[in-house]
């Protein structure tokens, strides 16, 4: 398990309606353990994977002329995004938030893993109607490059 | 001592309630016509009771509640307020009997459009007059641009639609600065209401006050034309005469006066004013203008232009007059607003009756017109020697209390400024009238017209180029003989009788002015704002 | 009693799954449920604005949990007056989707999700939830662009969906890292924990320019506003109406709870510059919406970016930090969406019934629909802020707001914004009544419903600005925190 | 042949006549295709004590019902597939999941508190409850967006 922040924010019982297993609340966010550059970088890797997806994410969104890649550069950057969460939700040594097992031991922070569901099906649901709408757009104007469709939509201001 | 009542909102109501009734009787013109004639009637009435009470001092009010927070909508008919509406009201009475013969004679299309906007035009000039607060005021000063913008583009003509163009955009980028101005002023002093001696604290931020006092000084300085920012109203002269008589000379232009006098007088205070220095710079704009817009007068060659720029002139008579601060001064200013909107309506009218009965729009082609209509010119002359300052007529009462005014406060030059605006109105008005009553060919060797403007070419816009030459006159060659006329047909009566009422009206304000009410309400106001007398 | 709270944002969401399923037996019954559910939701959103304002605030928590585990719902009267807003402008809506909008039963469906979704965003005080209203919304109006029956229609709805979902993803991103900061979701938690965990912190600036940055592109704020024009122009013209008068706003609502609720005014006060900065953002749109709106042709284009500007005056508002301020902003935001939605259907009227989309066509459009044309023409100057309709009272409490706290610029570019908005919306009114039109338009049938639209919004502009000083003594109590 | 549905714009068109998969593929998912099933409702009746839930569940029996239909060739499958019969399931859901959550409202108590039913662990009968309505909703709603995107 990645060794993230040596303590973040506190989760607080179990997002569903199940007992709340109560988490020791820790302070909030401590900073980090002093450790070099390399060993800092190598703590934060998820986080640099995130910048990364945002990144390309939003390169692929804006820059693309494909609109169906488009849209997969949509996703790309909404994971980056999930993956911050989840990398702030992350304990070290912890284990996945089941209610399952005796033992308290650390386990990582349920409610941004929640969240970050929920923010799928979110995700989900956007990709569908933006896939159905490139399927609509192709079928309707014959092309699914961003280029070709803004000269068609300049050539109908012009007629105008 | 106020009285809380309903009289000022009924006079405000009244012009603004009578827009529907015009509106729902457009197919039946007599009947939007009779209309338009009860309103005007119901509006005087009122607008008499009003004034008389404002005179003995009894200021009706009417508050309908909050405006903004901290800001009433109200109505108070103090002396100010109610001189006017008075005045509006008498004048609105005379225009419309004039316009109903102006739109028939002239067979003008979307009537019911030009009255309902006339009505809704007085209306807001009714709020304007009597708004108790600053913002009531700005808020029926803006209504006044937008009803008046469907009369100055009523022709529909590129040249209206350009004139409303920039109609539009002076006056409202005016209101602008009038806002930012009460919106400072609210801030400094948290109460923009009308108070006779000034809102107190202003003095305690004389830098935000100056700014303040600049920004509504320019903004209300658009509507009363001073120079640089008088560019609109000569533009506005392509519409219909009515419109420029009543309009341009009273209810506009006026209402930007108006504006002036609240601000100087009743909102910072003659003290105040004095004490910030800031009399001066307003008063020198004033004289400036008069000089400027005087000179321009004479290079103007269509009739209607010369008089717009002999209104600006005229407006800035009364904005010197006030700038001045001293009780004659501002006396002899409340005067001149109330004189020179009863000559100036008259010299309208007449260039309007010119117009429809001959079609002569230029000064040049007016040769030896007294023949064919002896009557208004008649009143034309005595209205233009009113505006000269020949005593008789309204015009000398009112300059001799601006000059008394002036030496009173030791600002020689701005006397002699009104001495020297005079003889420039002298020698714009005085050829008009020498040509109107000489013979034909005399016109040629007396006024050189000036280059490019006089020499005859198409006649730029107005409906009267598309039917080739005026009506009623034939082309000989050179010179035009005038069918000679009576008094009695040379016009229809909808447009002698008005013309003649208001020229009446400036001799009585001439010769016997302390019998009219206005005298006594200007008295009041005098009192009301210097009160040491 | 609180429950009505909850029942507010689940009758929309219950009703829309009516309409597909009775449309496969009975055709045409998209417009019935949509009115019958509209028609109860205002009535639903009335008394409870009305409860608010007899005994306060109304508040409950999903699932009995205690607020800082739950989705806690709550309606004070800033709340309750969008609540009103969204209840009746889809009510309104209705009138004129009767016959000029989409008939078909998903579109009834998808309309009422936007109004279930808005009405979301008003009662919710849970960020994350918001985050969840804010996309619910989001979905159904990029939907519902895409009904629009032209060519443009897809490609318009596919860029507002891309630009709204980076947006709301940037505002997801902020409310994880308010919660990294704080371990809170809960507005009112939140408010306490960042004033432990210290306004200079680096994680909670982040967050706030992430949330302001996510909440500026859904009320499409100068430059990221792309999306609004193109789509206004594509929907069909009474769905354009109520998405130009509710999403919008309702960002722009979601913006002012969320930086009042959770970052609170003492945020505001201890970080002058960043505020500033939201400031200028304002300012920078204010005047870049009224430019980018000069050389509009048509009209709808020309409305959709004098939204820009008119959005950027109700940002400035929030970003004084003051409460009269605040409380100009939110009187800008609710005069304008009934401006703007009035301004949409009486374009969209004369748009089907004189057969004109460009400025130029509009030419004379007086003549063949007067109602209409007068109704535009009063909203459209109610848009320059001409008093006493209400566009001009939002202006003149912000401005006032700004030059009491020596804010120039936004003052300058709040007065400002009238001349810049006649500057483009003289050629309209000149246009409607003095010019006229060469060739025959072919016009399609206008119901009474679409120009009564219009009309009501006029008269509703007049209303709210006579009613403006009561609307801000009403709404006065729930804006707290921040200096008068 | 599919029964012509209206529904499906279709990328191509027209349907498309592709013989069923090779055996060894339709064998296997006849022979996968009940577990995958099963393993979806599991998931979505554990969703409260551990990995799973509504959404999780839904979308694994909706893989399960496009495998067959990739199998099967989408002429075959779309007899029962019809779209106008699967658009009341996410409704039935949605319903479904108001009724659930709204009882407690009726009882006196807050919208969604399951505890309020008088029913023994009502909880996590409620939860589960909740749980089977969206996974309908949502299985349903993907075999349709499968259907109208990619279908015949």
């Amino acid at each position: 398990m990645l060794d993230v922040l040596a303590t973040a924010g506190p989760g607080v019982g179990l997002a569903t309606a199940g007992p709340g297993v109560g988490l020791a609340t820790a302070g909030p966010g401590v900073g980090l353990a002093t450790a070099g550059p390399v060993e800092a970088l190598a703590d934060r890797a998820a986080y640099l994977v995130a910048v990364v997806l945002v990144g390309l994410g939003l390169h692929v969104v804006v820059a693309d002329r494909n609109l169906l890649r488009k849209v997969v550069g949509l996703n790309l950057f909404q994971t980056g995004i999930f993956l911050v969460f989840v990398a702030a939700a992350a304990r070290t040594g912890g284990r996945s938030p089941l209610v399952v097992g005796p033992d308290g031991g650390p386990y990582a922070d349920p409610l941004p893993q929640v969240l970050v569901l929920t923010a799928i099906v979110v995700g989900v649901s956007v990709s569908a109607l933006a896939a159905a709408l490139v399927v609509r757009i192709d079928a309707e104007q014959g092309t699914v490059l961003a280029d070709e469709l803004d000269a068609g939509q300049r050539e109908v201001t012009e007629r105008e | 001592m106020t009285t809380a009542s309903s009289l000022p909102v009924l006079l405000v109501a009244a012009p603004l309630a009578a827009v529907v009734p015009i509106l729902l009787t457009g197919a039946h013109p007599n009947r939007r016509e009779a209309w338009t004639m009860l309103a005007a009637l119901l509006t005087v009435g009122l607008a008499a009771v009003t004034a008389s009470a404002a005179a003995e001092g009894v200021v009706h009010e009417s508050v309908l509640g909050s405006l903004v927070v901290g800001v009433p909508l109200a109505f108070r008919a103090d002396a100010l307020g109610a001189l006017f509406a008075l005045l509006a009201s008498v004048l609105w009475l005379a225009a419309s009997v004039y316009s109903v013969g102006y739109m028939r004679g002239l067979d003008e299309h979307h009537q019911t459009r030009y009255f309902a906007a006339f009505a809704a035009s007085v209306g807001t000039t009714m709020g304007v007059a009597l708004s108790a607060n600053l913002l009531t005021l700005f808020v029926f000063y803006e209504l006044l641009t937008v009803a008046t913008y469907p009369l100055v583009t009523h022709h529909e003509t590129a040249e209206a639609r350009r004139a409303g163009r920039t109609y539009l955009a002076f006056t409202l980028s005016g209101g602008v600065a009038i806002l930012a101005g009460i919106v400072v002023l609210y801030a400094v002093t948290g109460s923009v209401a009308f108070v006779a001696g000034g809102v107190p604290g202003l003095g305690t931020e004389p830098v935000l006050a100056g700014v303040a006092y600049a920004l509504l000084v320019v903004g209300f300085g658009v509507k009363a034309a001073l120079v640089p920012l008088h560019g609109w109203l000569p533009d506005a002269m392509v519409a219909p005469t009515p419109v420029s008589g009543l309009l341009h000379a009273v209810a506009v232009v006026k209402s930007g006066v108006f504006g002036l006098v609240r601000v100087v007088l009743f909102v910072f205070g003659a003290g105040t004013v004095r004490s910030l220095g800031l009399g001066t710079p307003l008063a020198v704009a004033a004289a400036v203008t008069m000089l400027v817009a005087g000179v321009l007068a004479l290079r103007q060659d269509r009739l209607k232009r010369g008089l717009a720029y002999s209104t600006v002139s005229q407006l800035s008579y009364i904005v010197l007059g006030v700038a001045l601060l001293t009780p004659a001064a501002v006396f002899g200013a409340l005067v001149h607003l109330v004189a020179h909107a009863f000559m100036k309506i008259t010299l309208f009218l007449c260039a309007g009756a010119i117009y429809v009965e001959t079609g002569v729009q230029r000064v040049g082609e007016m040769g030896g017109i007294w023949r064919r209509l002896p009557a208004t010119m008649t009143a034309f002359a005595v209205a233009s020697a009113g505006l000269v300052g020949l005593p008789g007529v309204a015009g000398f009462v009112s300059k001799w209390y601006l000059v008394l005014g002036a030496l009173e406060a030791g600002a020689a030059p701005f006397a002699a400024t009104y001495l020297l605006a005079g003889l420039l109105k002298l020698l714009f008005l005085w050829p008009i009238v020498l040509i109107a009553y000489a013979d034909r060919d005399a016109i040629a060797g007396f006024r050189p017209l000036p280059g490019g403007e006089g020499a005859p070419h198409a006649e730029d816009g107005g409906p009267l180029a598309e039917d080739g030459g005026p009506p009623g006159v034939e082309d000989d060659d050179g010179g035009r003989g005038w069918d000679r006329r009576t008094p009695l047909t040379e016009s229809s009566w909808q447009l002698l009788v008005p013309l003649l009422a208001t020229a009446a009206g400036a001799l009585v304000l001439g010769v016997v002015p302390d019998a009219t009410p206005f005298w006594d309400l200007a008295a009041a106001v005098t009192a009301e704002v210097f009160p040491g007398g | 009693m609180s429950d009505a709270v909850v029942v507010l944002v689940a009758l929309p969401v219950v009703a829309a799954t009516v309409p597909p399923v009775v449309s496969r037996r009975v055709d045409g019954v998209g417009w019935p449920v949509a009115a019958a559910a509209a028609t109860a939701q205002t009535a639903l959103a009335t008394w409870v604005g009305w409860r608010v304002l007899a005994d306060g605030p109304l508040r409950t928590v999903v699932a009995g949990l205690p607020a800082v585990l739950g989705i806690e719902l709550a309606v004070d009267r800033l709340s309750a007056a969008f609540v009103v807003l969204v209840a009746v402008a889809g009510l309104w809506g209705l009138a004129y989707t009767r016959r000029g909008g989409p008939r078909s039963a998903p579109g009834a469906s998808l309309y009422l999700l936007l109004l279930a979704g808005l009405t979301g965003i008003c009662v919710v005080r849970d960020v994350f939830t918001l985050y969840v209203f804010l996309e619910i919304a989001g979905l159904a109006a990029y939907a519902l662009v895409a009904l629009g029956d032209g060519r443009d229609a897809a490609p318009a709805a596919l860029r507002y969906l891309l630009v709204g979902t980076v947006g709301a993803s940037l505002y997801l991103l902020g409310v994880g890292y308010l919660y990294v900061a704080t371990g809170a979701l809960n507005m009112g938690v939140l408010a306490d924990r960042l004033a432990t965990v210290g306004y200079d912190d680096r994680l909670v600036l982040a967050a706030f320019v992430l949330v302001a940055v996510g909440l500026g592109v859904k009320i499409a704020l100068f430059p990221v506003h792309t999306w609004k024009p193109d789509a206004y122009q594509a929907a069909p013209p009474g769905i354009t109406a109520v998405l130009a008068a509710l999403v919008s706003t309702v960002a722009a609502y979601a913006l002012v709870r969320v930086v009042l609720a959770a970052f609170t005014g003492a945020f505001l006060a201890a970080n002058p510059r960043l505020v500033a900065g939201l400031r200028a953002a304002a300012v920078l749109s204010i005047v870049a919406g009224a430019l980018l709106a000069l050389p509009q042709r048509r009209v709808r284009r020309l409305l959709a970016y004098s939204s820009v500007s008119q959005f950027g005056i109700a940002v400035a508002g929030l970003a004084l930090g003051t409460r009269l301020g605040v409380l100009g902003g939110v009187v800008h935001l609710l005069g304008h969406a009934v401006m703007k939605a009035g301004a949409f259907a009486a374009a969209g009227t004369i748009e089907a019934g004189y057969d004109a989309r460009t400025v130029d066509e509009f030419a004379d459009a007086a003549a063949h629909q007067p109602v209409a044309s007068a109704a535009l023409a009063t909203l459209v100057l109610g848009l320059v802020g001409i008093p006493p309709l209400v566009g001009f009272f939002g202006k003149w409490y912000v401005a006032l707001s700004a030059v009491r706290t020596g804010a120039w610029a936004t003052a300058a570019a709040v007065l400002l914004s009238t001349a810049l908005s006649l500057a483009y919306f003289a050629r309209l009114l000149q246009r409607l009544y003095l010019e006229r039109r060469e060739g025959r338009p072919t016009p399609a049938p206008v119901s009474t419903g679409m120009v009564a639209s219009g009309v009501l919004a006029a008269l509703a502009a007049l209303g709210l600005g006579l009613a403006s000083a009561e609307l801000i003594a009403a709404l006065r109590p729930a804006i707290e925190g921040v200096p008068p | 042949m599919s029964d012509g549905d209206p529904a499906s714009p279709g990328v191509s068109g027209e349907p498309r006549e592709r013989p069923p998969d090779s055996p060894v593929v339709t064998t296997t998912v006849r022979l996968l295709v009940p577990f995958v099933v099963t393993f979806g409702l599991y998931t979505m009746f554990h969703g409260t004590s551990s990995v799973g839930g509504g959404f999780q569940g839904g979308v694994v029996v909706a893989a399960g019902v496009i495998a067959i239909a990739f199998a099967f060739g989408l002429d075959r499958t779309g007899g029962w597939l019809r779209p106008g019969a699967l658009v009341v399931l996410p409704a039935a859901g949605v319903l479904g999941f108001a009724f659930v959550a709204g009882g407690p409202l009726v009882l006196g108590a807050a919208f969604l508190d399951l505890s309020a039913y008088p029913v023994a662990k009502a909880v996590v009968f409620g939860v589960e409850a909740v749980e089977l309505c969206i996974g309908a909703t949502v299985a349903t709603t993907v075999v349709l967006l499968f259907r109208s995107l990619g279908g015949g």
